[in-house]
């Protein structure tokens, strides 16, 4: 070590590091620093992940518009917003929660992470309830898809609402992209929630332990991004699939 | 005046220092928990050597079936299984983690004066990944292969083919999150894990070229994962996205795949500059000439390469309009790399030159790399592209980019930190013996392809038209050749491992932070973290610290 | 500790980025009022597509959704109180993700121009 | 080691005399090509030069040996913009010169002779307008403009013509177009170059370049006795087509009699160019573009008619200047009855019926 450059100060060198910091980061400031934007970094690569899908979509509702509207037809406003309500629900109990965390305030802690996993279950549970009515009405692509409502509309009392005119066979065929599309993006996007939900128990755990509550707050803070990041995949894939092609 | 700069300390007395990395901890569990950087680097090295040898013999393989223009050595469809094998191999088990997950992950924390990564646990993470991947590739393998070609256009990988393209789909999935993680936390360290006084412009430029190659790494390689992701879904459920008998279209695939894969070709190189640049700089004594245009074209490289992927499409069908604008584009993200190429070669201008291995490894570089890149532009001119395409010609400018360019720095790479990581310096003689065999082989090889390629002869044939038989005998001869330069550096390294000489801390007397501590490192790198005082590649600032040194033993 | 850091800081002014971690606590009340805006503009939303207003759904549709994730990602996600850096990283992803979208969708509207 | 050396000497003379740099030149667009490509060599040539040139020179004049001592550079403004700016406009000229080639290549002339041409594992079919048909063989008048019309049934092909200079991708469930027009007589490489599967190397065959007359002699002896267009004009009528493309003023479907070549207002309000691509996609994706005026009530005949089945129809289309042919066959079959139209219900049919309604869908 002899012809090494000068040596820093090292501004920590008389006090004892935090038990949660870890041996290679000069400083906790660092490590926060660096988990959290280690964090953005890893949403940038969600939001590439979906903009695969979300390419998909935009061209095949150019093409085929008139599959995506008898498409989302098929699909029930109502549990769509309330899942929406639900899911800004639990990123508003997630916010809570950090803010707990950040308060050093244990018990209200616990209760906004539970809030919010209920909220995330309830989400997927009526999530499940959608997925359910697209199996029983054969929507789902690949599984013996069947375009009956497309082509014969009448025989579905579920959209009489929207008087749908019989689409041909040939564009008829086209809705299972759409419901292909439905599934791929609501489907991943579930996915997300289902990992969150598991983090969410774990965290929960370690918070009635009073893990988060010490001041150093990283995983909380962190996995709210990634929570809220769900959120915002849904805001987009609600109005995309739901929403904008209701009209013919 | 000798006609070298290496400094080794006295080998009478020199020992290799008994703490370092290595020696820490002993066992085969320590190595496989171990968060180290540095030990992970050579978890790495290991692996993708490994991998490389796998891909190597399928390279034999295709060289060998293409001695003779009858498909007889294997079937038509074994013959399709190899260079899906050795493309698929080559490309997401060796050339995109080779320079960055070996030697960027034991030199960045070096080079920026931190003791680790920011995220020592993802690292790992990332190399069990990489594992998990590669064992996925070689499960594949045994049961029978697959032969998609690396690129998996669709519809054939989707509807037309029974072979394993699920799993080695799922391993390029896995492998893809090991090179995220890694490139990940290369971004975070090099923002908030620099040594105090480490400045932009002062970081080495194979930081920079880090830098860039893991932008290209996290914002890329997601996107490859969906594209392989419905391709899976395709083949299982049976989907339609990209099916065209459902009203998908095929080429939304290919805009996928080559979001990532173009963005990748740069993943594949950036590391390798980065590499380059050091060696050039070191053994020319110089500073890097006009160190702000490299370390800028490195990011420009980066930025610019999301935005020409359709290159790969020009006559499948896209639009004669958007082929313009990459067409356009793909001829301005050509100029960075000819910026790297000339500052380079000024960095010699006035230096005070060596001819040690790396630096003969660094002029191939500049050869075939030029080489590579102005035939990519014969590829990326949308005229010529019509012809030159699917043929030889692009098997050749790929290879001369990626084996010429990337396989030469790598190896370049290799030998100049061998001795940090090691402690002991490889021997010199042979191994320059080795890159020039190399150089040559690789020569023979490839460059008879360019004229195959012009000649009419495509990729992807197992078996050819008589009259191309002779250049292909010339490539099948060359790649013999190539073998064994590429076989002596892993015998004399392994040699060097227990009777090379020792090095000592800075054996080429470099710069960068990484030659001022011992080799091998300690594990936590520094004892104290350095603070930066002065630029990159100063060398006035290294003699004068060898000037205080000599003062100190002397007084002392 | 604060001292320390102090000192700290004026070793290195230019070497870091700034730190994320002096976050600013964003109070409930603010949490609160976003919430309120997140649940309303869902409303409007939803209103909206009931009626058939053409080219206008989408585009109000995808505008509201602009308009919530960016609320979102400015409060909830603390970007509105986070360093430069940051926010880069932020706009450096909503780029890249509109080059891959853009620069696809390039393809496919001039396909026509030259077919039909 | 007398033997090895024989077989040596004979290698090097073959490859002596068979040396080429590159495939002979027989089409117009081959010299274009050319020499837009022996320009990028020269300036790859003289790039590289230089690049080698000043590496070599640099490295013996300051190696350590004669210069021990290293001047610190730090670096040059005008340099670095002179090889940012001279790479930058020659790489521009090859970028335009190159598009104006690209486009060259993809614009077929009005006056060419259009070739179909159906790519499938792992074949190539073509289908000449006089019905004559070829696998894995393309054979071609000199001095005329050709324009190949490609479309493969399964995966992506490639049809590649070195000696040409051309290439186009044959693209599942599209039409894509090239042309060229051939300058010596010969016979040629045509490979497949898109990797298509297990034997892709082996769907090759041979481009054969013959003079007018012979062509003209080729073409009377390989014909199969009914043109394309006749051939489509038979799947007109047993598809039943005609029940409402008739011409007639009350007709369901428009008049197709000269619809090729027209520009059409569909109801989305767009125009679009009635060309092959959109005579293909009427018939098998009809609700994509409908004709404005009329009801969407064209069925779709996707699955039904074979790649080779369409290409007839649209030839057929294209060549329907009047409803003459059309009134013909509605004479010889009648009317058919509401709701048919399916291309099952041709094999159905009673027998007695002119031998023209007795169209193979599937060829
Ligand atoms: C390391 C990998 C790597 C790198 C760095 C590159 C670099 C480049 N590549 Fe390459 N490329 C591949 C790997 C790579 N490529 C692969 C693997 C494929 C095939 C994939 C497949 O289909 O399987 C491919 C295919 C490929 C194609 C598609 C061909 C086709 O399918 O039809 C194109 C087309 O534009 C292209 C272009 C370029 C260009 C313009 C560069 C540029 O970045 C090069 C820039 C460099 C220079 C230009 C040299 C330096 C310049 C000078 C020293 C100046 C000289 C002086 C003067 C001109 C005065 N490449
Ligand atoms: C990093 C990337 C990389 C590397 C290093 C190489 C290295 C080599 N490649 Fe590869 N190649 C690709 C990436 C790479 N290739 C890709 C992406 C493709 C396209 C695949 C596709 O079309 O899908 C391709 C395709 C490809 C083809 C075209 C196949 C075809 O289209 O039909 C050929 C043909 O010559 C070839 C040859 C070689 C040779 C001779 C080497 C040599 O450099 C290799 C030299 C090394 C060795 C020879 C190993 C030495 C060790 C031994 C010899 C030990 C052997 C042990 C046993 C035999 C037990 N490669
Ligand atoms: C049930 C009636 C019906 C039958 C049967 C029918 N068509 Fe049509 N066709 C129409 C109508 C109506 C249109 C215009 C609206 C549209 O484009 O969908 C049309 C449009 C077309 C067009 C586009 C021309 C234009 O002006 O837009 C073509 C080409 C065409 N048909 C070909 C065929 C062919 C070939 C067949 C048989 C294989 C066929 N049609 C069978 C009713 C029919
Ligand atoms: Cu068809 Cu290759
Ligand atoms: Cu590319």
């Amino acid at each position: 070590m002899s012809d090494s450059t000068a040596i820093a100060q090292t501004p920590h060198g008389t006090h004892e590091h935090p038990p949660y910091q870890r041996h290679h980061f000069e400083s906790m400031d660092q490590q926060v620093d660096a988990t959290g934007f280690a964090m953005w970094l890893f949403l940038l690569t969600e939001i590439m992940f979906f903009g695969g899908l979300f390419t998909a979509y935009l061209i095949y509702r150019n093409w085929y518009f008139p599959a995506f509207v008898a498409g989302s037809h098929q699909l029930n406003i109502f549990w769509g917003s309330l899942n929406t309500l639900v899911l800004i629900s639990s990123s508003f109990t997630m916010a809570m929660g950090v803010w707990c965390a950040e308060m050093r305030k244990q018990g209200a802690l616990v209760l906004c992470l539970v809030l919010t996993f209920i909220l995330g279950i309830g989400f997927l549970g009526i999530k499940t309830i959608e997925y359910k009515e697209k199996f029983e009405k054969h929507h789902v692509p690949g599984l013996h898809f069947s375009v009956k409502s497309f082509v014969d509309p009448a025989s579905d009392p579920d959209i009489a609402q929207y008087h749908d005119k019989p689409l041909r066979l040939d564009m008829a065929r086209h809705t299972e992209l759409y419901f292909f599309l439905y599934f791929a993006m609501t489907g991943m996007h579930a996915l997300h929630m289902i990992i969150g939900i598991g983090i969410l128990g774990f965290m929960i755990f370690r918070a009635r332990a009073g893990a988060y509550t010490t001041g150093h707050i990283t995983f909380v803070e962190n996995f709210g991004l990634y929570w809220h990041f769900v959120d915002i995949i849904w805001i987009f894939l609600f109005p995309l699939l739901y929403l904008i092609s209701r009209h013919g | 005046m000798s006609s070298t700069i290496v400094s080794l300390p006295d080998q009478s007395t020199a020992r290799i220092p008994k703490t370092n990395f290595i020696t820490k901890e002993n066992g085969l569990l320590s190595w496989l928990l171990t968060s180290d950087h540095k030990r992970i680097a050579i978890l790495y090295l290991i692996s993708i050597t490994f991998f490389f040898f796998i891909g190597g013999a399928m390279a034999g393989l295709i060289r060998l079936e293409l001695l003779t223009p009858q498909s007889d050595l294997m079937a038509t469809d074994t013959y399709n299984k190899v260079f899906t094998m050795h493309g698929v191999i080559m490309i997401f088990l060796f050339l995109v983690p080779s320079v960055p997950a070996t030697l960027g992950n034991f030199l960045i924390p070096l080079m920026l004066g931190a003791k680790d990564l920011a995220l020592p646990k993802v690292n790992l993470l990332s190399w069990y990944l990489y594992v998990v991947g590669g064992i996925m590739v070689l499960y594949t393998m045994v049961s029978g292969g697959v032969d998609t070609g690396w690129t998996f256009t669709t519809p054939l990988s989707t509807h037309y083919l029974n072979t394993n393209v699920i799993s080695t789909g799922l391993a390029i999935f896995v492998a893809g999150f090991s090179s995220i993680f890694t490139g990940l936390n290369f971004i975070v360290t090099i923002h908030k894990m620099r040594a105090p006084g480490m400045t932009w412009f002062r970081m080495p430029l194979f930081v920079w070229a880090h830098y860039a190659a893991s932008i290209l790494m996290v914002l890329g390689t997601p996107v490859l994962a969906i594209a392989i992701v419905l391709v899976l879904l395709e083949r299982t459920v049976g989907i339609g996205v990209f099916d065209p008998t459902k009203g998908g279209d095929p080429l939304l695939f290919q805009h996928l795949f080559w979001f990532y894969s173009h963005p990748a070709v740069y993943i594949m190189i950036l590391p390798g500059m980065g590499v380059i640049s050091e060696v050039i700089s070191t053994f020319s004594r110089k500073r890097v000439f006009g160190y702000t245009a490299v370390a800028f074209s490195s990011v420009a490289i980066a930025v610019f390469g999301f935005f020409v992927w359709e290159h790969h499409m020009f006559i499948m069908g896209v639009s004669n309009y958007s082929m313009l604008v990459f067409s356009l584009l793909t001829m301005l993200v050509a100029v960075p790399s000819a910026i790297k190429i000339f500052n380079w070669t000024f960095t010699l201008y006035k230096g005070s030159i060596t001819f040690e291995t790396p630096m003969l490894y660094a002029f191939g570089f500049m050869g075939l790399f030029t080489i590579g890149g102005l035939t990519g532009v014969f590829l990326a001119s949308s005229g010529t592209d019509i012809h030159l395409t699917e043929t030889y010609f692009i098997v050749a400018h790929f290879h001369f980019v990626m084996v010429g360019g990337m396989l030469m720095a790598f190896l370049s790479g290799i030998h100049f930190w061998w001795p940090k990581i090691t402690g002991r310096m490889y021997p010199e003689k042979i191994s320059q013996l080795a890159a020039l065999i190399t150089f040559i082989g690789f020569n023979f090889t490839f460059f008879p392809q360019f004229i195959l390629g012009t000649l009419g002869m495509p990729r992807r044939y197992a078996a050819y038209p008589p009259e191309f038989q002779i250049l292909n005998v010339f490539s099948t001869a060359g790649a013999t050749i190539l073998g064994v330069g590429y076989l002596l550096p892993i015998l004399y390294l392994t040699w060097s491992l227990k009777y090379g000489e020792i090095a000592g801390n800075n054996p080429w007397q470099a710069t960068g932070l990484e030659w001022q501590i011992q080799s091998p490192p300690l594990t936590e790198n520094f004892i104290e973290i350095p603070i930066m005082d002065h630029d990159a590649y100063d060398y006035e600032w290294l003699e004068r610290q060898n000037q205080k040194e000599k003062e100190v033993t002397s007084v002392g | 500790m604060s001292e320390h850091q102090e000192q700290h800081e004026h070793h290195e002014p230019d070497n870091r980025d700034v730190h994320d971690t002096d976050f600013h606590v964003v109070s409930p009340v603010t949490y609160i009022i976003v919430f309120s805006v997140l649940l309303v503009l869902t409303g409007v939303t939803v209103l909206a597509s009931l009626f058939d207003l053409n080219a206008w759904n989408p585009i109000i549709a995808l505008f509201i959704a602009c308009v919530k994730a960016t609320t979102v990602v400015l409060f909830f996600m603390h970007v509105k109180y986070s360093s430069r850096l940051t926010k880069l990283t932020v706009g450096a992803g909503l780029f890249t993700f509109l080059i891959l979208i853009g620069m696809t969708m390039s393809d496919y509207f001039t396909r026509a121009w030259g077919r039909w | 080691m007398n033997h090895i050396s024989q077989v040596l000497w004979q290698f090097l003379i073959k490859w002596l005399t068979n040396f080429q740099l590159y495939p002979p030149e027989a089409s117009k667009i081959a010299p274009q090509m050319d020499a837009l490509y022996f320009f990028m060599v020269l300036v790859s040539l003289i790039g590289l030069t230089i690049v080698i040139l000043l590496v070599v020179s640099f490295s013996i004049l300051y190696s350590k040996k004669r210069h021990p001592v290293a001047v610190q550079i730090e670096g040059s403004t005008l340099l670095e913009a002179t090889w940012t700016i001279i790479p930058l406009g020659l790489f521009l000229i090859m970028f335009v010169w190159g598009a104006l080639i690209y486009f060259r290549v993809y614009t077929p002339p009005a006056n060419a002779m259009n070739i179909y041409v159906v790519g499938k594992q792992w074949m190539w079919k073509a289908e000449h307008p006089g019905g004559q048909h070829e696998i894995n063989a393309l054979h071609i008048p000199v001095g005329r403009p050709v324009q190949l019309t490609l479309i493969s049934q399964d995966v992506f092909h490639s049809f590649s013509i070195p000696a040409f200079r051309v290439k186009r991708e044959a693209i599942p469930g599209r039409y894509t177009t090239v042309w060229f027009e051939a300058t010596t007589p010969g016979t040629y490489h045509l490979f497949c170059t898109q990797y298509c599967g297990t034997n892709h190397s082996a769907m090759i065959g041979d481009i054969v370049v013959m003079t007018p007359e012979d062509f003209k002699r080729w073409l009377a002896e390989s014909t199969s006795g009914m043109s394309l267009a006749q051939n489509g004009e038979r799947l007109f009528a047993s598809l039943s087509c005609n029940a409402c493309h008739n011409g007639r003023a009350d007709s369901r479907g428009p008049s197709l009699a000269n619809v090729y070549g027209s520009k059409l207002t569909l109801t989305s309000g767009q125009t679009a160019t009635a060309d092959e691509a959109y005579l293909r996609e009427s018939i098998l994706n009809p609700s994509d573009h409908v004709t404005q005026g009329f009801a969407p009530i064209m069925p779709t005949y996707q699955g039904q008619i074979s790649e080779d089945g369409v290409i007839a129809l649209v030839e057929y289309i294209k060549n329907l200047d009047s409803n003459y042919r059309v009134d013909q066959t509605l004479n010889t079959t009648g009317l058919l009855p509401e709701g048919e139209g399916r291309a099952a219900s041709a094999g159905t049919k009673p027998a007695g019926q002119t031998p023209a309604a007795k169209g193979t869908v599937k060829q």
